[in-house]
């Protein structure tokens, strides 16, 4: 496949941080579903927008002021043509995922529930979406229901229906498990969900980097995201919500640019999405975030994905024939995602040594205690790769692997 | 080429006149000191355009089949767009309205300059007139 | 003072903005209280670190999130001695004040505030710091109670000492005036709140650029504040909180990094300041606002204050001289912030002349419409200074408010 | 020169003999296998030293005026860190420990390897053996 490597080669050198070494040994960046690299484009608007344009946006009449809110509401509608979202006002910015879900969590249940009604998850679920329901569950008496998994990390969906009751008020669950890359059957969750006219909120944290999302296909009720997984900036996030239930719940955080008017006895919130963006965004990191998704979408989901399966596959076989190594996640539809752990040996252990030799991924829970928990095992090792990692560097991961295991055993 | 279009292009060579923005804004805050504008009574609350950092009040009715629209503002320059506007978009037909191409509003620089963002309220104010003619269609 | 001069020409080449043409015209930035320009080391800060380290942090054994995570956490100690903190963990990161405001408006009600208790805030504030009071009061069946201010934009102090009674669970005040510059007697009111064992909470969003604060002396139990308007960048708040508050109220946020456990039968939040902080924070934003503190530091809050007095004197002085001109804030303790209207001009007329000619200044209500309305004004125009300012500058902007005048009225 | 600082010169020069830090690593898991660790009723969760990623337990006695701690890690590299640390510290006073200066940490090149941040823990094993010493002042 000369073609395709080639292109990467030159894709690598959109990523600065990709020629650097570690240890005197050159990175592997296999740490891409805890946050992925930003290429030079990104870094550059960043810098640009700073040196030459910044200012505080939407109450300026100023020029610098003006240039800023055009930029930042051109963001917007990028990501708003991204997801395929019906208006740029169901589009909101957040700090990240987290907060997103914790807006939705509080303000949603603020306006819809009450005192025993139950709220969705599944087991597969990252802290940020568990501990958000747990504690607006805690403040309004709502209970918790949680979807188990299979052996290979798939949802058991006949539990699912089963607790699809009339009680249920919210369903929140990822689209792609960042600790076993496994891909959820979200369309058919959601149409079972609004065949008994309950809402589904989806943490696409882990899959907007992956494939193209259509909230208006799938007909999501709210979708978040993060951008500094999607080669995006840090402290910038996404929430999408369809319109009706943007207006429908109350705002999450009071300030400015998020009122009408303010008067001591009564304040007006202001229209979407202005509502739930109270105070001075992350101006500089909004508008960066649209240099990421072009050049997403200049490199093409067709391209990543073709790239993401070959190593996926290729690194799934070769791990395969490790002996005492357990892969986690075995379901059919997955990302490029691989949790394993070998036998008798600590994952910190493993993720120590490798990383002495340049190679960074994570070890531990990722952030998904419950599930690690429901797999019975207490850490794993994650490598995850993006579609800037090559076939080479899995290559040499294994022999590094292979060696580790051998001082450790 | 159409009524709307025939003034917007005499706006436009109004405004060749000038190559200095000053000078293009003295003609705007000329024409907002001369626009006739509404009394204080007829300033009502429900009639303020929303998004206009100053505040904007626009009044429209329909007669034999014509849309006759007020307005006025408290700021000099804003008072000259609805102005310019006005003369492009006053006593016509709805239909003729909600088809109106406002391309004069780029070729004398005014959209440069007064970017479609909320501090000046020009999209808004556009959007209310064009809104108000289509009740009427 | 031909000193002065020479150091400002060479601070403003720090500051690549500040050279740009607007309009053909050399850009003269007066929206500082808006939000500040960044030197170029925070550009660089933020550009090395995507460039060369960048991953995300603390739950990384590898290398770069070692590295993030130790940066990161070096700008937390940055913060804490800048602020004279007591404790690293007394230092929350969030997305800024407005945030900050919100947590402790949140977290602290749903702890202290019971039916009918007080909260006082007062006449000058920032729309971020009332709304979120609002929003908690109506929650918890608080009440609001204003301080209102005198004609001269200072606090009526006797009003203050009669709302203190025991019904006041909190009391929320900015530490300067982002309308007025006016500066509260923020120690007084503390030591006030203090002897009925009342907490304060400051808001220093327009303060910790203009001068040192010392939250251990000041004695405040809660200090928030904005990167973005002391020259570092967007997407970056701190809150400060004595440990004893912050240990005691509850999270705001739930998600990654703020846990120790997480089950689904019972999770435990983890230590500060981690507790308040859930989810990837903005690692890039933070790390680069350490080297924003430290080029203040550098230049030196003497130097500083000496500038800025010099600019807030010298334009009043050339202001007043202006017929029809009013001056809102004429209190005695201001910073380089000078609201004003000219009669019979709508000051979004004035902004846009003005802008015509390269200068960014406000206009509008500044996110303090009740302060407004106490004023008895619709809008005003707000020139604020930053040191980089130069009287070369306020003579421009008079002659050119003056050409502004003769062509609108 | 003290007890301490002796035993930390002559871990120094044991790693001096490495150049690369696989070698060193290799050593210390050396370290790991061989330190003796804690039976598996003896792990109880209170004696687990919070903030690393793998497990750290750490029990502390004291008798007859000397600290006496047991420990032991379910990851190799942790466990053989931690029997460096108590080479160094175990049986001392209590003053000698709660005085001891761990410069082999920076020599032997650990704390660059291991930084103070959450993932390792070295910090927070020190911190508690010195905050069990501290008890016995
Ligand atoms: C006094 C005051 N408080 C709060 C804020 C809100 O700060 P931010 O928008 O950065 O959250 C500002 C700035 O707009 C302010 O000037
Ligand atoms: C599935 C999933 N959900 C939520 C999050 C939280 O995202 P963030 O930390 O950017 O708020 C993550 C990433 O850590 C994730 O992988």
């Amino acid at each position: 496949m000369p073609d395709l490597l080639t292109h990467i080669d030159a894709i690598r050198e959109d990523f600065p941080i990709l020629s650097k070494t570690i240890n005197k040994y050159p990175l592997v960046y296999f740490d891409n579903a805890a946050s992925t690299q930003k290429p030079k484009v990104v870094i550059d608007t960043l810098s640009e927008y700073y040196k030459n344009s910044y200012s505080n946006i939407h109450r300026g009449v100023h020029h610098l002021s003006q240039i800023g809110t055009d930029l930042y509401e051109a963001s917007r509608k990028k990501i708003q043509s991204f997801i395929g979202a019906k208006h740029a006002h169901e589009v909101v910015f957040t700090s990240g995922t987290t907060e997103a879900i914790n807006l939705v969590a509080q303000s949603f249940c603020k306006k819809y529930v009450q005192k025993g009604d139950h709220i969705i998850i599944t087991e597969l679920e990252h802290h940020s979406n568990i501990v958000p329901w747990q504690m607006a569950a805690e403040h309004y008496g709502a209970i918790i229901k949680v979807v188990p998994i299979k052996p290979d990390g798939s949802l058991h969906l006949d539990v699912f229906k089963s607790l699809l009751t009339n009680k249920v008020k919210i369903v929140a669950l990822n689209h792609i498990s960042n600790t076993l890359g496994v891909v959820n059957p979200i369309k058919e969750i959601i149409d079972l969900s609004h065949q008994k006219n309950i809402p589904v909120l989806i943490d696409g944290a882990q899959a907007v980097a992956h494939g193209s999302v259509d909230v208006q296909d799938l007909d999501a009720d709210f979708y978040c995201f993060s951008a500094h997984k999607l080669f995006g900036p840090t402290g910038v996030g996404v929430l999408y919500g369809k319109e009706k239930y943007l207006n429908a719940i109350p705002p999450y955080k009071g300030g400015g640019d998020m009122i009408k008017t303010v008067k001591f006895e009564q304040t007006t919130y202001n229209d979407l999405p202005f509502k739930f963006e109270a105070g001075t965004p992350n101006i500089a990191g909004v508008i960066a975030f649209k240099s990421a998704i072009e050049y997403v979408e200049n490199i093409g989901f067709a391209f990543i994905q073709k790239q993401e399966d070959l190593l996926l596959n290729y690194a799934t076989t070769a791990l395969e024939n490790i002996e005492g190594l357990t892969i986690y996640g075995t379901a059919k539809q997955k990302a490029s995602v691989i949790s394993f752990t070998v036998k008798g040996i600590h994952p910190y252990d493993l993720g120590t040594l490798l990383d002495q030799q340049g190679f960074a991924l994570r070890t531990g829970k990722h952030c998904t205690e419950p599930l690690l928990d429901a797999l019975g095992v207490d850490s794993t090792l994650r490598a995850s790769f993006s579609f800037y990692n090559t076939i080479d560097e899995i290559d040499r991961f294994v022999t590094a692997l292979n060696k580790c295991i051998t001082i450790l055993a | 080429m159409n009524f709307t279009a025939a003034i917007q292009e005499e706006i436009i060579s109004e405004f060749e006149l000038f190559d200095d923005w000053m000078d293009k804004y003295s003609y705007i805050i000329d024409l907002g000191k001369e626009f006739g504008g509404m009394l204080d009574r007829e300033k009502k609350d429900h009639l303020l355009v929303k998004g206009c950092q100053s505040k904007v009040w626009l009044k429209s009715d329909f007669n034999a089949g014509i849309m006759n629209f007020k307005a006025d503002s408290d700021a000099m320059i804003t008072k000259g767009i609805v102005a310019l506007l006005l003369k492009v978009l006053n006593q016509k037909a709805p239909r003729e309205i909600l088809d109106a191409d406002l391309f004069f509003i780029e070729k004398i620089g005014l959209k440069a300059h007064l970017s479609m963002n909320r501090s000046n309220g020009l999209m808004a104010m556009i959007q209310r007139i064009k809104s108000d003619a289509e009740k009427h269609l």
